[in-house]
C-alpha cells in the first residue's frame, strides 16, 4: 500500500479527463469506465484489551461483502474492505481514518472504534465530507444530541436509550409479578455505564413507580475485583440489581458474584450478559439470570437470523457477536445506498440512507430502517429472557413493540431537551 | 462524598468484617506482586515495567495447566512464571544493570509490549475465564453474619503464609541476608567475594515467582486477557511508593493500606475512588518519601 | 579536545540549521510532491516532537525525569479546546491561552514536586497527573467527563493576505503546525543556550554545587518545569485541533510515557534528538499498524534491540554509552593545572 | 576589625555535639589553617558559616553584618567562596562553561533567560581570565569529568574564586595528592591569595605544609576550638599534642 500516485488513482484520474475532455457531460463521469472496485475504510481497535471489538466486527462486514461480490457486486463494480488497528489511541482513530480516504481513496468508511474515538473519527468524517457508518458506539448522545451531530455520520449500532426502554419495561413486569420494589445497579464508572443505567432505571420507574434504588455500585471500567462492591451489595439486600457490565468485566463479576452465593438471593438483570463470547467464557452459565439480548439466533425468533448464524458459524467457527452483526447490518445500509443512489459520492449516499429500509437478519420484521431524524438504526429486534446453562442459553424473550419503544424515547429526549 | 453510608457500615459488624475480608483479598494479591517489584528494585536498582506481565503469564499458565489438580497447577504455573523471569533477566536484563533508569523503563516497557501479543497469540484475543476449582465450589464460610467465600479463605491464608515466608527467608536465611546487604551496597557485597550476577539472577526469580503467585491466586476469579497486568502494574507502584522503595515490609503496609482504601473508600467515597489512591501517595511521597515505615531507600 | 566531546559540540551548534533546513524541505515536500503521509502522519510526528522536546527540557537538560508530563499536554487541549467550543476567543489567542494555562498549571504542580529528588520527583508528578486525570473525568459540565471535549473545535477560515485559508484543510493544518513547531523549536534552542539554560544543565550536573555558587538549585529546577510545561501545552493545543476535542486519553499516564521513550530513542543532548524520536515512534507505529495488528510485538522487539545495541539516542553523537560492564574510568593524565602549577613555582 | 567574627557557634546532631559553642575571629588578609584530627567538626563549622547547615546556637558577623540567619544564596552572594573536599565541579560540561556558571551565578545573570551564553563576552573573559590564574586555561573545552583529580579540585576552587569571594572557604585543597603536588597547589594557592587580597581559611591534614604556609592556626578537636595562634605556638601547645597523639599517651 504505497502512498501516492498508485495505479488506481491513475486509472479514475485518466478516465474521468478522457471523459471530461472528448464526451463533456453527456457521459455520466468515471463510473462505466473504471472496474475499480469499492472500497470501505474499517477504523477499529485490533490490539489490546478489546481486540474483539476489532476482530469480530471486521468479519461481520468481512460476511457481508462476500455475500454482495458472490451476487455480482454493486453498480457492477466488486466490493472491497481494509482495515488498520488504531491501538486504542484518539489520534491514531484520526490518522487512520484521513489516510484511508485521502490516501486509499476510499468510497465509505466504517467507524467501529469504541465512544471516545467515534466521535474523533465523525470530525474526520465532517471535514472530509465521507460517508461514515458507526457501527460500535452505542451512547445515545452521539446522534440524539442535535449539537453534536454531523451531516455524514450515520449508526447502525444499537443504542443504550433503545435497550434501556425495553429493559426497563421487561424489569417492570418482572418486578411487579414478584414484588421487586428494592433495585441495586452496579454499573462501569463511565458514560456508558451511567447512560444505560440511568436510561433503564427511567423506563422501570415509567412502567413501574413502586420501584426504589436502594444502592449503587460503580466500579472502575476493567475493574479487576469487585469483591468491595458485592459485599456492600449484600448488606443492602435489594431485590434486584441491574449491571451494564460488559465482556471480560462482566465475566469477573458474574464469577465473584457467585463466590458469595449472590445470584441465589438477588435477581440479576446483566443487559449485556446474552452475547455468546460471554456466554462462551462462563464456565457454567447461572441459571435464571434476566439478560437483554446482544446478538442471538433466535432473537429475533426467524429462518433469515437463524441461517444467518448457521453461516457465519460455518465461515468462522463460531457463532457471531454483537459487533459482528452490527457491521453486518451497516454494509447492508451502505450497499443499498450505492444502488439506490447509483453512485458512490456522498451527498447522493446521505439522501439514499436518510430514511432508508432495508431487509436484515436483525430486523423486527426482517427489516431494519436509519431514522432521518438522527440518522441512526430503529425497528431492530431487542429481546429480554431468563437463562439456562446450556444452548440456546436464552430460549424464550419476550420484546416490546417499537411504537412504546419510540414513544418513550421522545419522552426521555425532551427531558433532555434534545427534541 | 456518602459520609452516611460509611458511618452505617462502620456501625454494623457485618459490613466492617466484610469490607475488611475485601480489603485483606485485594491487599494480599497486591502485595504478592508489590512485594515482587519492591524486591527487584530494592536489590538491583530496576524498575521493572514488565513486572504486570509476569501477574498475566502466571494466570494464563494457570489457566492452561487446569487440567491438573488445582495446588499442583498453581505451584507449577508460578514456578514456570519464574522460570519466564530467570530467562529475562540471564538473556536482557543482566546487560542494563549499569544503564541509566531511563534505559531499563525503554527495555521492561518493550516487554510489556512483546508479552502481551505472544500471550495474544498462544491464548487468542478474547478473555478467557477460568472460574473457581471445583473444590471451593461451595457456599460461603460465614464470620458473624458476613460471608467470605471459601475461595478468598484460600487467598488470604496462602497470601499470609507466602508474606510470613518472605519475612523469614530475608531475615532468617543467608540468602536473605545477602539480598539485604546487596540492596543497601552492592559494590561492598561483590568486595566481600559473593557473586552479586548469581544474586541479582536470585532476585528477579524471587521477584517473577510471586508476580506469577499473584497471578495464578487471581485468575480463578478475574477474567484472563492479554494486557491484564497493566492495571496492577500501577497499583503496584503506588504500594512500593507509599511502603518505602525497596521495603518488603513496607510493600506489606502500604498493599493493605491499599485494599483498605479500595474497600472503605467504595463505601464512603464512591466516586472519588480512583484518585483517592493518588492522593494518599502524593501525601505520603510529600510528608515521608521514604515511605509509611521509613525504610525506603535513600536516594 | 577528544573525539565525542568535538562532535557532540558540532550537533549542538548546528542542530538549528539542521533544522531549519529539514523544516524547509518538509515544507515545500506536500506542495510539489503530494504525499498522503506527510499530511497525515506529518502532523502527529510535529505534535509529539514538540511534546517530546518540552520533556526533554527537563529531562536532558535539567536531569529531572518526569512522569507525569501529560497533565500540561492535556491542559493545553483541553483550554484552547473548551476556549474555541465555548467562547469566541479566535485561533491565536486560544493558542496563547493554552499555552499560558498549561505553564500556570505546571508552576502549582512543579512547586511541590521540585522539593523532592529523583525517583521520588518521578513517582510525585505521576501521582499529580493522576489527580489532574481524576479532576477531568469527573468535572463534566466542563470538559465533558470521560466522553472528552466533543463536538469538534469550529476554526474560522483565516485572512493571510489574498488568500482566505481554511485551517481545517489537511495541507493548512499541516504547514500551521509546521511554522508552529519551528517557532518552538527556535524559542527553546535560544532558551537552553541562554545564561537560564546553561545553569540548567549546571543543575543537571550538580545541583549542590550550584546552591555553593549562590543560584538556587530548587528555584531553577521550578523554572524549568514551568518552561517545559508551557511548551507542553502548546503541543497539546496543537493536539485538540488535530483530532478535533480534547479528551482524557491526552491526560492519562500512557501519554506521559510516550516522550520519555522518544527522547531515549531520538537522543536527550540536542532539541532536535526528541523531535527525531517522535518521528521514529510514530511513524514506525504507522507503519507497522498498516501491516499487522501485532504491532506491539514488532515495534517492542524493535526497541529490545534498540536498548541493547545501541545504547544511545541517536542524535547523541558523542555521548557516553553506559557499559554494560562497570569498566572502570580510565585514570586521566593531568593536562594543564598541578604540572604547570610546579614549573611556574 | 574581623572579617568574619564567629560567636559561640554550636551545632548538635541529636546528642552528638559535632560543634560545641566555637568562638573567633578572622582578620581580614589571614591566610590561616584550621587543623585537628578527622572528626573533629571543621567541615561541619565550614557548613554552618555557609548556613548550608542550621545553626543550633551562636551567631556569625561577617564584614560588620549579622549572617546567622541568611539564606546560603545571600550568604555566597555577600562574598563567601567555598571549595570541597571532593572536587564538586559539573563533570559533563566543559571545564570554561563550569566556571562560566559560577560567574553568571554569582552575577544573577541568569534571571534573563533570553541573554546567550556563548554571546556573554564579558562572562567568559571573566571565566578564561580565572581559569587562568588556576592554569587550566589549557583545558577550556575539555569535559570537566575527563580532568585528572588534581586538576578537578583546582577547578573546583576556580569556581569559588569567580564569585569574588572576600573570604575562601577551601576544605582540604590538597586532598588525595601526592607530597609533590600538594606544595605545589598550596604555593598557587597562596600566591593568588597575595594577588587578589582575599582572606583564605583552609583545612589541611599535611603539618609540614600547615606550618610553613600558614600565618594562623586553630586546632578543632571534639567540635571544640582548643587552641589559636601563630605556627610556633601552636607547635608547642600540650592540648594540641594530646589532641593529635590522644589522650593519655604521654
Amino acid at each position: 500500500m504505497d502512498n501516492g500516485m498508485n495505479r488506481r488513482q491513475f486509472l479514475t484520474a485518466a478516465g474521468a479527463a478522457a471523459a471530461g475532455a472528448t464526451l463533456g457531460p453527456l457521459v455520466p463521469g468515471p463510473r462505466a469506465y473504471s472496474a475499480e472496485p469499492i472500497v470501505v475504510g474499517f477504523v477499529s481497535i485490533f490490539s489490546g484489551r478489546v481486540a474483539s471489538l476489532g476482530e469480530t466486527g471486521y468479519r461481520g462486514l468481512e460476511f457481508a461483502i462476500d455475500e454482495i461480490n458472490a451476487k455480482g457486486g454493486l453498480l457492477g463494480r466488486q466490493l472491497k474492505a481494509i482495515k488498520q488497528d488504531s491501538a486504542g489511541k484518539i489520534e491514531d482513530a484520526v490518522r487512520v481514518a484521513r489516510d484511508f480516504v485521502t490516501r486509499d481513496k476510499v468510497d465509505l468508511l466504517m467507524d467501529h472504534s469504541s465512544s471516545r474515538e467515534a466521535f474523533a473519527v465523525r470530525e474526520v468524517s465532517r471535514d472530509l465530507k465521507k460517508v461514515t457508518m458507526v457501527t460500535a458506539s452505542e451512547t445515545t448522545e452521539l446522534t440524539a444530541d442535535p449539537k453534536a451531530r454531523t451531516p455524514y455520520t450515520f449508526r447502525a449500532a444499537r443504542q443504550t436509550l433503545h435497550d434501556g426502554i425495553v429493559g426497563g419495561i421487561y424489569a417492570a413486569g418482572v418486578s411487579k409479578a414478584k414484588g421487586m420494589t428494592k433495585w441495586y445497579s452496579a454499573s462501569p464508572d463511565y458514560a456508558y455505564g451511567r447512560a444505560s443505567t440511568e436510561e433503564f432505571f427511567a423506563s422501570l420507574k415509567a412502567s413501574f413507580p413502586e420501584m426504589q434504588i436502594v444502592g449503587q455500585a460503580w466500579p472502575k471500567l476493567f475493574e479487576p475485583d469487585y469483591t468491595a462492591f458485592l459485599t456492600k451489595m449484600l448488606q443492602d439486600r435489594p431485590n434486584a440489581c441491574y449491571s451494564a457490565l460488559w465482556a471480560g468485566d462482566l465475566v469477573t463479576f458474574v464469577e465473584q458474584g457467585g463466590l458469595y452465593g449472590l445470584f441465589d438471593q438477588i435477581a440479576f438483570f446483566g443487559i449485556n450478559l446474552a452475547d455468546y463470547t460471554i456466554l462462551k467464557a462462563l464456565k457454567k452459565v447461572p441459571a435464571g439470570m434476566h439478560s437483554g439480548s446482544r446478538y442471538l439466533t433466535n432473537v429475533p425468533d426467524t429462518s433469515a437470523n437463524k441461517s444467518f448464524g448457521e453461516r457465519y458459524e460455518k465461515k468462522y467457527k463460531e457463532l457471531p457477536t454483537n459487533w459482528s452483526q452490527e457491521c453486518y447490518t451497516g454494509m447492508q445500509f451502505l450497499a443499498e445506498a450505492v444502488r439506490k443512489a447509483g453512485s458512490t459520492k456522498s451527498d447522493d449516499l446521505v439522501k439514499a440512507l436518510e430514511g432508508l429500509t432495508v431487509k436484515a437478519p436483525w430486523g423486527v420484521d426482517g427489516t431494519v430502517t436509519l431514522r432521518k431524524r438522527d440518522h441512526t438504526i430503529v425497528n431492530y429486534a431487542i429481546g429480554w429472557g431468563q437463562t439456562q446453562p446450556q444452548a440456546p442459553w436464552v430460549p424464550k424473550t419476550s420484546s416490546v413493540p417499537w411504537d412504546k419503544i419510540l414513544a418513550q424515547e421522545e419522552a426521555y429526549l425532551k427531558s433532555k431537551g434534545w427534541v | 462524598m456518602d459520609l452516611g453510608a460509611f458511618a452505617q457500615c462502620v456501625s454494623s459488624t457485618l459490613c466492617v468484617v466484610s469490607q475488611l475480608t475485601s480489603a485483606l483479598i485485594t491487599g494480599l494479591i497486591l502485595f504478592l506482586v508489590a512485594s515482587g517489584l519492591s524486591l527487584v528494585f530494592g536489590v538491583m536498582g530496576i524498575l521493572n515495567f514488565a513486572h504486570g506481565s509476569l501477574y498475566m503469564l502466571g494466570a494464563y499458565l494457570s489457566f492452561s495447566l487446569l487440567r491438573l489438580n488445582f495446588g499442583v497447577a498453581t505451584v507449577a504455573a508460578a514456578l514456570g512464571v519464574a522460570v519466564i523471569g530467570l530467562l529475562l533477566e540471564r538473556v536482557f536484563i543482566r546487560h542494563v544493570y549499569r544503564a541509566p533508569l531511563l534505559y531499563q523503563l525503554l527495555l521492561t516497557y518493550a516487554f510489556i509490549l512483546v508479552l502481551d501479543d505472544v500471550a495474544k497469540l498462544i491464548w487468542g484475543y478474547d478473555f478467557v475465564s477460568m472460574g473457581v476449582p471445583d473444590a471451593f465450589r461451595r457456599p460461603p464460610i460465614f464470620i458473624g453474619r458476613a460471608p467470605v467465600p471459601a475461595y478468598y479463605m484460600f487467598i488470604i491464608v496462602v497470601g499470609v503464609v507466602v508474606a510470613v515466608g518472605l519475612w523469614l527467608l530475608l531475615t532468617r536465611t543467608r540468602f536473605g541476608r545477602i539480598i539485604r546487604a546487596a540492596a543497601d551496597n552492592p559494590t561492598m557485597v561483590a568486595a566481600l567475594g559473593v557473586n552479586v550476577a548469581a544474586v541479582s539472577a536470585g532476585v528477579f526469580v524471587l521477584g517473577s515467582f510471586l508476580a506469577g503467585l499473584g497471578g495464578v491466586l487471581a485468575a480463578p476469579v478475574r477474567s484472563i486477557f492479554p494486557g491484564m497486568g497493566f492495571s496492577i502494574l500501577v497499583e503496584s507502584f503506588i504500594v512500593v511508593v507509599i511502603g518505602g522503595l525497596g521495603s518488603v515490609a513496607g510493600a506489606f503496609v502500604g498493599a493493605l493500606l491499599i485494599g483498605f482504601v479500595r474497600a472503605f473508600g467504595s463505601v464512603a467515597f464512591p466516586a472519588l475512588e480512583e484518585g483517592l489512591v493518588f492522593m494518599l501517595m502524593a501525601a505520603v511521597l510529600l510528608t515521608r518519601p521514604r515511605g509509611v515505615l521509613g525504610v525506603g531507600k535513600e536516594l | 579536545m577528544t573525539h565525542s566531546t568535538a562532535l557532540r559540540s558540532i550537533v549542538r551548534r548546528t542542530e538549528v540549521t539542521w533544522g531549519l533546513v529539514a523544516a524547509a524541505v518538509a515544507a515545500v515536500l506536500p506542495l510539489i510532491y503530494p504525499s498522503t503521509f506527510l499530511l497525515n502522519v506529518g502532523p502527529q510526528i510535529l505534535v509529539m516532537g514538540v511534546f517530546a522536546m518540552s520533556l526533554n527540557l527537563m529531562l536532558g537538560y535539567t536531569g529531572m525525569v518526569s512522569f507525569g508530563h501529560a497533565a500540561y499536554f492535556g491542559m493545553g487541549a483541553y483550554t484552547l479546546g473548551i476556549l474555541m467550543q465555548k467562547t469566541a476567543v479566535g485561533l491565536a489567542a486560544s493558542l496563547v491561552l493554552a499555552v499560558a494555562g498549561a505553564a500556570l498549571l505546571a508552576l502549582v504542580i512543579g512547586f511541590f514536586c521540585v522539593r523532592l529528588g529523583t525517583i521520588y520527583f518521578s513517582m510525585l508528578t505521576l501521582a499529580f497527573a493522576q489527580i489532574v486525570y481524576t479532576v477531568v473525568i469527573r468535572a463534566t459540565p466542563l470538559t465533558g467527563g470521560d466522553q472528552g471535549l466533543i463536538g469538534g473545535i469550529p476554526v474560522p477560515p483565516v485572512r493571510l493576505g489574498p488568500w482566505t485559508v481554511a485551517l481545517r484543510s489537511p495541507l493548512a493544518f499541516y504547514e500551521l503546525t509546521l511554522s508552529l513547531t519551528v517557532a518552538a523549536f527556535l524559542l527553546a534552542k535560544v532558551l537552553v543556550d541562554s545564561r537560564w539554560g546553561l545553569l540548567l544543565r549546571a543543575v543537571r550536573d550538580n545541583g549542590d554545587r550550584v546552591e555553593f555558587l549562590g543560584a538556587s538549585a530548587r528555584g531553577l529546577r521550578l523554572s524549568a518545569f514551568v518552561a517545559a510545561g508551557g511548551f507542553a501545552g502548546l503541543a497539546g493545543a496543537l493536539m485538540a485541533l488535530y483530532v478535533g476535542g480534547a479528551y482524557p486519553d491526552f491526560v492519562y499516564w500512557t501519554k506521559s510515557a510516550e516522550p520519555i521513550f522518544m527522547v531515549l530513542i531520538g537522543g536527550m543532548h540536542t532539541l532536535l534528538g526528541p523531535l527525531v524520536g517522535a518521528a521514529v515512534l510514530v511513524g514506525l507505529t504507522a507503519v507497522i499498524t498498516q501491516y499487522t495488528s501485532l504491532w506491539g510485538l514488532v515495534l517492542g522487539a524493535i526497541l529490545v534491540a534498540f536498548t541493547l545495541f545501541l545504547k544511545v539516542g541517536l542524535l547523541d553523537f558523542g555521548a557516553e554509552r553506559w557499559r554494560s560492564r562497570a569498566a572502570a574510568a580510565p585514570g586521566n593524565p593531568p593536562v594543564g593545572g598541578v604540572a604547570r602549577a610546579r614549573e611556574a613555582k | 576589625m574581623a572579617l568574619l567574627d564567629v560567636r559561640g557557634l554550636s551545632k548538635a546532631f541529636g546528642a552528638f555535639q559535632a560543634v560545641h559553642h566555637v568562638s573567633f575571629a578572622v582578620e581580614a588578609g589571614e591566610f590561616s589553617a584550621l587543623i585537628g584530627p578527622n572528626g573533629a567538626g571543621k567541615t561541619t563549622l565550614f557548613n554552618l558559616l555557609t548556613g548550608h547547615v542550621p545553626k543550633t546556637a551562636g551567631r556569625v558577623i561577617f564584614d560588620g553584618a549579622d549572617i546567622t540567619h541568611r539564606s546560603p544564596h545571600d550568604v555566597v552572594h555577600l562574598g563567601i567562596g567555598r571549595a570541597f573536599q571532593r572536587a564538586n565541579v559539573f563533570p559533563a560540561m566543559t571545564v570554561l562553561d563550569n566556571v562560566h556558571a559560577a560567574v553568571v551565578a554569582h552575577e544573577r545573570a541568569h534571571r534573563d533567560p533570553l541573554r546567550a551564553a556563548r554571546r556573554d563576552a564579558a562572562g567568559r573573559a571573566r571565566a578564561l581570565e580565572v581559569l587562568e590564574w588556576v592554569h587550566l586555561e589549557g583545558a577550556a573545552e575539555l569535559p570537566a569529568g575527563s580532568l585528572s583529580h588534581g586538576d578537578q579540585k583546582l577547578l573546583d576552587i576556580a569556581l569559588a574564586l569567580a564569585l569574588r569571594p572576600k573570604l575562601l572557604l577551601l576544605d582540604e585543597p590538597t586532598a588525595g595528592m601526592h607530597p609533590e603536588e600538594r606544595r605545589a597547589t598550596m604555593a598557587l594557592v597562596k600566591r593568588l591569595w597575595r594577588d587578589l587580597g582575599m582572606t583564605v581559611v583552609f583545612v589541611e591534614h599535611d603539618m609540614d605544609i600547615v606550618f610553613t604556609v600558614a600565618d594562623t592556626i586553630r586546632v578543632l578537636h571534639h567540635g571544640e576550638l582548643v587552641a589559636e595562634g601563630p605556627p610556633a605556638a601552636i607547635s608547642t601547645n600540650q592540648l594540641v599534642i594530646e589532641a593529635y597523639l590522644g589522650e593519655g599517651v604521654l
